[in-house]
Order: structure tokens, then C-alpha cells, then sequence
């Protein structure tokens, strides 16, 4: 206990941290600081780029094995089955309505690639190795739980005619540029090896916590905005759920990482993905396939309640987890 | 300079459902478009800023379709089809237009 | 398609300004408004573009607001106010819109 | 508030041609004009897009221009000189502006 | 003076200055040369956040004394009185009106962060220390000189309406953009120290001067539109006051300067604040309390005279006559 | 032979081409990723600058000889000459209108900064050296050829009225961004030699590879969609022109360089400029100039079909060509 605290206020004084805190603060009281949006996009796509294609570059030096497959079909279950955890949670938590109830649970399904990010920093600084595979993980669970989501309103029946899923939406979702260039990065570090890293490692390896700074400034800033305009729906059991699910999500996936026979830092990442809450992808292909759903709910639970949980004390915590039960 | 009747359908609509309404408009018999950036607005479903944005999620676009007045019912359907669910506004106005044949 | 009567009003100022623009409108009682980007003009005060800027001291955006006829005065009202002392234009049409039960 | 009769003329054109367009408009004796970005659109050479573009090769802007109505013929005789040979649309509305002796 | 001539020339020789002729050179030849937007202010959030980060972290190290507290008060002093003699001196020395002399009073008595950026890696070429609070000093600087500019513009009464200062004004300068990721990423390195820097010092240290170049040559390219714009407005007098100005400015500084105790760097810094003129957060503060000041004398002297002039002479004058005082 | 394959193999496998493959793939399967207009603007000023930069540099570092000014006086006839063989073997090849042809041969005369770009990058990694002016006949080779396109269209007459060039094209053409960009950042790395480089080397050249994989992902997907929209435009006989062509080009190009008796190095990079087809500057002066040739048909073709194959199969080949006329 004591070391999970200190490790949570180690973790609460880095740079990253304080960046985000620094973006929230800025925007509840109204400062114009901004980041252009495309300035914005061009840092995650920095991101996305240099995660998978480190990812990539271990697997090619770890070489493959069948715990990828195993843990890519794990992120999959993960991704379709948390959602109707959330969504029973959400029933019976607070008054949503299905159709929000099930935009919210989607988010919970998939994942927050930042989270992601953030926990493989926090793991490299105390040099915890990890799966190079979990990137790829991360890409698998992207997408499964929109349909869980949509399943949920659809199995809901109603007259309200909401046609969710259609062969455009599928494509799109599937296709998304997160998810993309998520996986081609990865591919092309595979295959391209340690050859390729050594190449352009100055480029995505030295200044890349400094990139994630900025861009968890720029969430902050978003967030921060978000709070101001939506802090009037998070009624307390709303609030509650936004800290309950990760915990419960991160539970669940400790489960299948444990099953599955990861490694302290892999196990720790599962946790963290299945307790990270969309706020790319999902709200897009909510808006096309549930525009009746309030967006400003599910925006705001998951980038201004679950991402800085995850953040500040989710992290730690799991990291603590995966080391207690690995021994280590 | 000779001016022919035309109209000026200008659809504000979610970044997401862009193509969608294209695709619709296309469908619909309309020869040409012109998509303008929107920074931020405010509405029935609250105000909102491009600025920082990653997502698409929360952000739309202005689409602007001149065409020949005779065409404009079948424009308004294909259009409605596809915001009828989505929140965005569809404003028509009267303009005149250089080199009619291009409409 | 049914539509309805409605003034389209189009307000091109400074981008310092808008946050007291629209605030201004939603005092109005307008409902909603629509923000697009602008990339340069010219006008009585010279010609400006924004590329390469940082500050927000030159550049402008324009606030587009459609809204009920009856509405109009009260808006050009309170919009008036704001850029009285500013550059900028402000200019109405009448357009029609779907869904009018949205303004 | 008292309003004045004029002419909102918006003219669609290549990002290469603006500087082009607006030193006719310019000569034509207009006094202002507003650029606005495009992120893409259609027409009969096809669809384009903005996006992830460098060369200002296919690209367009819109050029939104508020005129006295009687100086609206030097007007589309300057702009129909420069768009003549070129992609692009031409469109005028009628539209009530505030602080006339701006135009 | 020979080693004054000799620091001049090999300062106008380096990558960051040649960065910013040819900026203007390229705009006064109307060639379309020209940064985006988003990515200007990308690299401007680059340079603060940097800069700023990088000052906290050298409070950390040295630790902080009273010169700290004295020399934000100098700053608010300087900020404010600065626009007193611009004004003045701008009333004698040119036909300026009160409106659009108190306009530009108040750019000499606020700073340009990128002269003081600019000075700070002279001075690291140099290797001469100065310390790390100056970043903060910087920060005090940039609104109180536009409380005093309103004043005067107040004082001198006038039917002519203007409204000035309101508590919406006051919020948006005082939380303005640049102000709050100065101070917030100096905080953030104050509390992170050393070791946030060794965490991200590949991200804000290596890259700094060549950002710093890209940033100079957008600078150039505004300037010299600006120049090209706005020359006509340039008579002899204004032009003058432009030069004169910052020399005034940093002598008054190297007052201020000397009776707090700062090292040699410090001191050349304390000039370079005052002589710099403001043209990101006082032009736009000046649109909206004065709208009736033309904006193009403000911007064309700030940003076309004062600021090439402090960037090619002013900073090694005043890093000169700062090593000469202290003996160093 | 073999050597060629293995150097074609490996250079398939850098992430610089899988990096553009990925972008050309993500487009064609319809993926909505996109690199934001800004953001890539922005890559493309920083690899101009940079290159240009290091360009200046090698010469102040090697002194200049009469070498240069023939090499420039080269490139200049080339870009000018080539466009004569290209809008020859067009009539002759497909059945394309003078327009289009005109258009299209301007592009092959001129240059892709990027091509020549990645084939310095390949030499670097192989080791092998070349002249730094290259950079500077690169940008002399941009305009010559869209002069010579448009002295094609006016001797061809025509009631069409095209008016062809005038002095503001001129202009334009003369003073476009990309060229001012790199004949001013070689000038700068020219004057401030390798202390200047040294100021800002960690800026300029350890990332520079890893912004060119962003750039190229950028290039795929802005290529792809160009494919996806033109791909019937591409009849047989004009997509073999869009490999024959860089093939003449690069045998001509050879021609010059081993009469300048460039070093292996330089040879292979001139080859390159001769093969490579413009597709920012020429693409945007034909607009102006041509606006009634088909645009989708000069941009599918140089960007679409002839870069992919120099950077593919092009630039192995000339660098084992040029190796191989030098006994290196
Ligand atoms: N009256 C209006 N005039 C102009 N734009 C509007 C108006 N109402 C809504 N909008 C735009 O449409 C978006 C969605 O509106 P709503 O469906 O009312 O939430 C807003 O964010 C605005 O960008
Ligand atoms: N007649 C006009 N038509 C369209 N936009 C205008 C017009 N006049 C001024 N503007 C816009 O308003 C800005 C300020 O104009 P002004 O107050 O005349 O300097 C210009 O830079 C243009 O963007
Ligand atoms: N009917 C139209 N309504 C609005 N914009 C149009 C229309 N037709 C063409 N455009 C715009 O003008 C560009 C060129 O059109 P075109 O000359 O038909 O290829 C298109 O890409 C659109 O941006
Ligand atoms: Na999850
Ligand atoms: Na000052
Ligand atoms: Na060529």
C-alpha cells in the first residue's frame, strides 16, 4: 500500500501529469489557450505512429508466439463483453435511458490509446518490460464493442427506428485512422526490425514523452472544456460509474492477462486497455449510429472523469497489481 | 452580365455524416458541392470548438449546392433523408448565377 | 419538402470579438449560431491575411445565425451593439429552412 | 434597425487565382471582400479534398463580396474576366446590410 | 566596442537571424513562401512551453531567494511605467494621436518572448549563466503595461466613447494563452526539477534553436508583409521612436537591474524584456479596449522595426554593456 | 544484377517506402486517416529547410569549384530539354491533346524534392558521398521546364485563346515557396557553415528521417486517393509513359553528370532529378496557365505512377547504374 502511494504521487509529479493538469485548469477558468486541431491531430498521429511501430520492432526481436493470437481473441472477448457490463451496470446505477446507457458502455468496451501510452511510459521508467504484441492488443479492441453496443440497442427493439449498424458504418469503423495507422505502423516495424528503428529512432523514441506532454496538454484543454459545458450531467452516479467501471474493467481484464500467462508489464497493459474508455473512435461511430444518444455524456465521462482517473490513479495501481501477483 | 435563377442550399451538418450527404445529394441529381469548414457553433444540443479536437465526434461542416431551382425538391428529400435524425440545419435561399449550363 | 420563411444573418468580425458576439446573440435570444473560419479580406482598414499569424489581433471570423423573421430586430439589436466600434459587416438575406420547430 | 438594399456576391475559385481575382475585383472598384477557406468539394472536373495537400495545385477559396446593388455589373465583369477560362461558381443574392456607407 | 562589433557580426551570421531575413526578404519579394497558421502556433506553444519549463527547472536547481519576489516586482514596475515614457515621447516626437500613442505605449512597456528567447541562446552560445526566474519576470510583463496604456487613454478623457477596461478584458489578458503556458509549464519544471527535464530534455532541449529558426523565419515572412502593408505609415519620426525606444528601455532596465543584484545574464535578460516590444498578447488586447487605434502602426513598428532591431543589434549591445557593468 | 535486386529488396523494406505503401493502401481501401492540410505543409517546409540547410553546409565545408556553376547551367538545360522529349514521346505514345501533353511534359522536366530527398537518404545509409550543391541545381531545375511547356502550347497556336505566361506567373513560378525555401536555407547553411549546423544539427538531421516516413505516409494517402479518382484516366499507354519516362530521363540526366564528372554520388542524384516529376510547383503554375488541361491526368501520373516507381525501383537502379559507370 504504502509503495502503491508512493508510486501514485512519483506518477503525480511527472511532466505528463502536470501537463494535463495544467490543460483542465487552463480551460475551467477560461484562459484561450489552445491547440490548433490540426496541430492536435499531428501529435496523436506522431503517437499512434511511434507506438505501434515500437511495438512492432519487439515483437520482431522477441519473435512470435501463440500468446499473440491467444491475447489478440482475449482483447477481442474483452472489448465485446465489457460493454454489457457497463451497460448492466448503467441500468442499474442511474437512470440512463438505453440508448445512452449503450453509447456510454461502447466507450468502456474499447479503448483509450493514451492510457495506453501513458502506462507504457510509466512501465519503461521503472523499467518493467512488456509484450511488444500489446499494441496490437490495443488495435483488436477497438472496434468489438461498438457492435456490442448496437447489438444492445437493436436487442432493445423500439420504434424509434434506429438502423445502427450498416455495411458503411462497419467499413468505416473498421477502417478507422486510429485503428490504421495503429496497425500499419506495427507492420511496418515488424518488419522492418531494429534495422528500422535505428533509422528513425531519433524521431520516435527521444522526444517522445515530450510529444505526449504537449498533446496531454491539449487533452486536458478538451477535457477541461468539456467539464464546463457537461459537469451538470455527471450526477453523482454517473460520476460514480465513470470510476467504478475502470476498476471493475481493469479487474476483469487482470483475469484474462493472468489466464493467459503475461508478463508483469503485459498484464498491467491488459489492465489498462480493458480499463481505458474511448474518446476517438467511439464517439464518431456513435454519432452516425446512435445521433439520439447525448454526446455529451459519454465525451464527458470518459476524457474528463475515467481518462484522469486512469491517468493519475489508475495506473499505478495497476502496475502495483500486475507486480503483486507476478511476484514481483 | 447574364444571370440565371438558381438556388443556394447550404447544409450545416456533423463532420461524420459528410459523405453520407454527398453521397446522398450526388444520388439526388446535384452536379456540384462545395464543403466549407466550420470552427464552432452553439445550439439546442449546446455549444461547441473545433480547437484541439482529435476525434470527429464534435465538429461539422457547411456544404453548399447551388443548382437550378427545378431540382431543389429532389435536393430537400435526399438532404432530409439523411440529417432527418442528425442535429444541423438546411437553409434555401434565392441567388442568380454566371454560365447557367454548369448547374 | 415543407419548408419555412427565415432571416439569414452573417456577421464577419474580428475573431477577439466573437465570444462577446455570441454572447451577445444568445442574450438576443438567439438559439443557435454557426462560427466559420476566415483566411484574409480587405476592407477600409487594408487587406490581412492569416497565415503564418500567432496572435489573434488580426483575423476575423464570421458568425452565421438563422433565425425567425420576428426575431431579426432583436438580433441586429444586440449584434449592433458589439461591432459598433469594430470593423466588420453585418449582412441579412431571407432564406427558408426545414425544420422550423429548430429556431 | 435601419437596414440598406445590396449585393452579396460569393464567388467559388482555385486557391491559384486568388490573388488574380481579387486585384480584378480590386480594379472593378469594390471596397471589400472576405476569403473564406474550402476544405473540398465537386463539380464536373470531379471531388477533391484539402486534406494532407501541399501543393496549392487543387485547392479553392471563396470570395464573399457585399456590394451597392448598382455596382454589381463592373463587379461580375472584372470577376467573369479572371474565372472565364477557369473551374469555378458565381453566384449573387440580394441581401440588407447595416452601416451602408461602408460599401 | 570591438568585441561589441565583433559579437554583433557573428551574431547576424547565425542559422536563427539569416532564418528571419530571409523571411522578409521572401515577403518583400511577394514570393508565396509561408508557414500555416496551426503550424506557427504549434511551433509558438513549442517555444513557451519550452522556455518555460526550462526556467522552473533552473529554479529547482538554485533554489530561490528574495531576488526572485523583487524581481517579479521590478518587472510589474518596469511593465507599467515603461508606457508612461513611450507615450510621452511619442506625443513630442511624432504628431501621434492620444489613441494610437497609447496603443503603442503599451507593446514597449509588455515583452516579446521570442527576443527573450532569442537572447537566452546567445547567451547560452556565450556561456553566461543568468537565472532561471527570468522566465517568470517575462510573464509579469505582459499585461500591466495595458492597464497603464487604458489609463492614459482614460485620463485623457473623451467623448469619443471608449469603454476600455472591463472585468471580461481584465479576465482575458490576465489568463491569456501565452501567459498561462509560460507560467504553467514554469511551474511544471519547478515542481518535476532535474528529472522531468532528463525525461523530456530530448523534446525541449535538443531541437529548441532549430524550432526557434523555423519559428523567426514565419516571424519574417509576417514582418515582412506587415512592412510591405504598413511602410507608408512609417515616417521618419516613427521610425525613429522604434529604435529609440528599446535603447531607452534598456537602460531603465539595466537600472532596475543593477540595484537587484543580478548576474551578468540576468541583467542582459532584464534589458532585453524592456527593450522588447509585445506583438502577440498587446495587439490583441489593443482590439478589443481600443478599436479605434490603428492596428497597422502598432504591429509595423513592434513587429517590422523594434523587434529586427533587437534581434540583430539591440541583443548583443545588451548583453555587451551587461558584461560591461559587471566587469565580466 | 543480383546486387541490384538485394539493393531494390532492401530498400523496399525501409520504412520510408512501406511507410508510403501504408498511405497508398489506407487510401485505397477507403480508411478516413488523413494527415491534416497544416501538419503536412509543415513536414514539407521542414525537409526543404533541412535539406537545403545541409546542402550549404557541404559546400561551405568542401569549397565550391567551376563544378557548381556547370552542374547548375546543367539542370537548368535538362528541366528545360526534357519536357521536348516528353511531350514528343506522349504524341507519339498515347493519344493525348497537345494541352495535356504540354502540361504533363512540363512536370517530367522539373523536379519532386521529395524523390531527391529519399535518394539522398539512401545514399547516407550506404555510405556514399555527394556533391552538396546538388540541392542548389535541384532548385534550379524546378522552373526552366514549365517554360518550355508553355513555349510548346503557344507554337502549337490555337484560337483557344490561351494567354500563356505573363510576368505575374513569371513571378510566381520564379519566387514559388518550395524554391525560395531551399535556395534560402542553402544559403544560410552556405554562410554559417558547420557551426551552424552543429547549433541546430538535432533539429535538422536526427529526425530528418523519421518526418520523411510521416511526409511519405502523407504522400501515399494523398497519392492513393489520386488513384482512386483517376485510375481510369490511366489508359496503358500513358502508364507507360509515366516508367518509361523517368528511365530516359534518368540515361539523359547520367549523360550530363558523368560529362560535369560529377562523383557517384552526384551522378545518381542527378539522375534522379532528371527521372523525377514534379507535383507542387508545376501542378499549381498549370492551373494558372493551362486551366483547361486535365489535371487529374498530370497529377495521377507523376504522383500516382512515376514517384512510387522511382522511389521503389528508380532510385536502387540509378544508384546502381551510377556506381557502377564510376567503378564505385
Ligand atoms: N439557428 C442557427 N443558425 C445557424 N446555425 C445553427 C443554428 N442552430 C444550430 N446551428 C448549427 O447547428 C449545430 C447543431 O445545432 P442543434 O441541432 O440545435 O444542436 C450548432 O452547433 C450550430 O453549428
Ligand atoms: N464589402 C465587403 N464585403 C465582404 N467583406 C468585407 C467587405 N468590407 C469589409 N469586409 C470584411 O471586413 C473586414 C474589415 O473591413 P473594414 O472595416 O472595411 O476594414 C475586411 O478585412 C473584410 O474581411
Ligand atoms: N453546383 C455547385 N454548387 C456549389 N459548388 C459547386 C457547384 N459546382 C461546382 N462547385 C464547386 O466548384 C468546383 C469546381 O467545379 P467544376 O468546375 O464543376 O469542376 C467544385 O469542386 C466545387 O467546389
Ligand atoms: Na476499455
Ligand atoms: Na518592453
Ligand atoms: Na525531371
Amino acid at each position: 500500500m504504502e509503495q502503491l502511494l508512493s508510486l501514485a504521487a512519483e506518477n503525480l509529479i511527472s511532466p505528463i501529469i502536470l501537463c494535463f493538469v495544467l490543460g483542465v485548469a487552463a480551460a475551467l477558468a477560461r484562459s484561450d489557450l489552445s491547440i490548433p486541431e490540426a496541430v492536435a491531430k499531428g501529435l496523436s498521429i506522431y503517437l499512434l505512429f511511434a507506438i505501434g511501430f515500437k511495438g512492432g520492432v519487439s515483437v520482431a526481436a522477441h519473435g512470435i508466439d501463440a500468446t499473440l493470437g491467444l491475447a489478440l481473441l482475449a482483447g477481442v472477448v474483452l472489448s465485446a463483453v465489457l460493454p454489457l457490463i457497463a451497460f448492466a451496470l448503467l441500468r442499474v446505477m442511474t437512470q440512463m435511458n438505453r440508448l445512452d446507457a449503450a453509447a456510454v458502455a461502447a466507450h468502456y468496451g474499447s479503448i483509450s490509446i493514451v492510457t495506453f501510452v501513458a502506462a507504457t511510459s510509466v512501465l519503461e521508467s521503472r523499467g518493467v518490460a512488456y509484450e511488444g504484441f500489446m499494441v496490437a492488443v490495443a488495435a483488436a479492441m477497438e472496434a468489438p464493442a461498438i457492435l456490442s453496443a448496437l447489438w444492445l440497442v437493436a436487442k432493445g427493439g423500439g420504434a424509434d427506428g434506429n438502423k445502427g449498424m450498416d455495411s458503411a458504418l462497419l467499413r468505416e469503423i473498421m477502417l478507422n485512422g486510429s485503428i490504421v495507422l495503429l496497425v500499419g505502423s506495427f507492420v511496418i516495424g515488424w518488419a522492418t526490425g531494429e534495422d528500422g528503428l535505428a533509422e528513425i529512432s531519433s524521431f520516435i523514441v527521444s522526444p517522445f514523452k515530450g510529444v505526449l506532454c504537449l498533446f496531454l496538454l491539449d487533452m486536458g484543454l478538451v477535457a477541461g472544456r468539456g467539464l464546463r459545458e457537461g459537469s451538470k450531467i455527471l450526477r453523482p452516479a454517473v460520476l460514480a460509474f465513470g470510476v467504478l467501471m475502470p476498476l471493475i474493467g481493469s479487474a476483469i481484464g487482470l483475469g484474462f492477462a493472468m489466464a493467459l500467462g503475461l508478463s508483469s508489464g503485459g498484464i498491467a497493459l491488459m489492465m489498462v486497455l480493458s480499463a481505458s474508455a474511448s474518446y476517438i473512435a467511439v464517439p464518431a461511430a456513435m454519432r452516425v449510429a446512435l445521433p439520439e444518444a447525448n454526446p455529451s455524456l459519454y465525451l464527458t465521462l470518459s476524457l474528463g472523469v475515467t481518462f484522469p482517473f486512469n491517468l493519475t490513479l489508475g495506473i499505478p495501481l495497476y502496475v502495483a497489481v500486475s507486480q503483486a501477483v507476478t511476484g514481483g | 452580365m447574364q444571370t440565371h435563377r438558381a438556388k443556394r442550399v447550404e447544409i450545416t451538418i456533423e463532420a461524420v455524416m459528410q459523405s453520407r450527404l454527398t453521397d446522398a445529394l450526388t444520388k439526388a441529381g446535384v452536379t456540384g458541392y462545395t464543403v466549407l469548414p466550420v470552427l464552432g457553433g452553439s445550439g439546442k444540443s449546446g455549444a461547441w470548438s473545433r480547437s484541439g479536437q482529435v476525434s470527429r465526434a464534435s465538429g461539422m461542416v457547411q456544404v453548399v449546392c447551388i443548382i437550378k431551382p427545378e431540382r431543389l425538391d429532389d435536393l430537400l428529400g435526399g438532404a432530409f433523408a439523411v440529417v432527418e435524425r442528425h442535429i444541423g440545419v438546411v437553409s434555401v435561399s434565392d441567388c442568380d448565377v454566371l454560365r447557367a449550363e454548369r448547374f
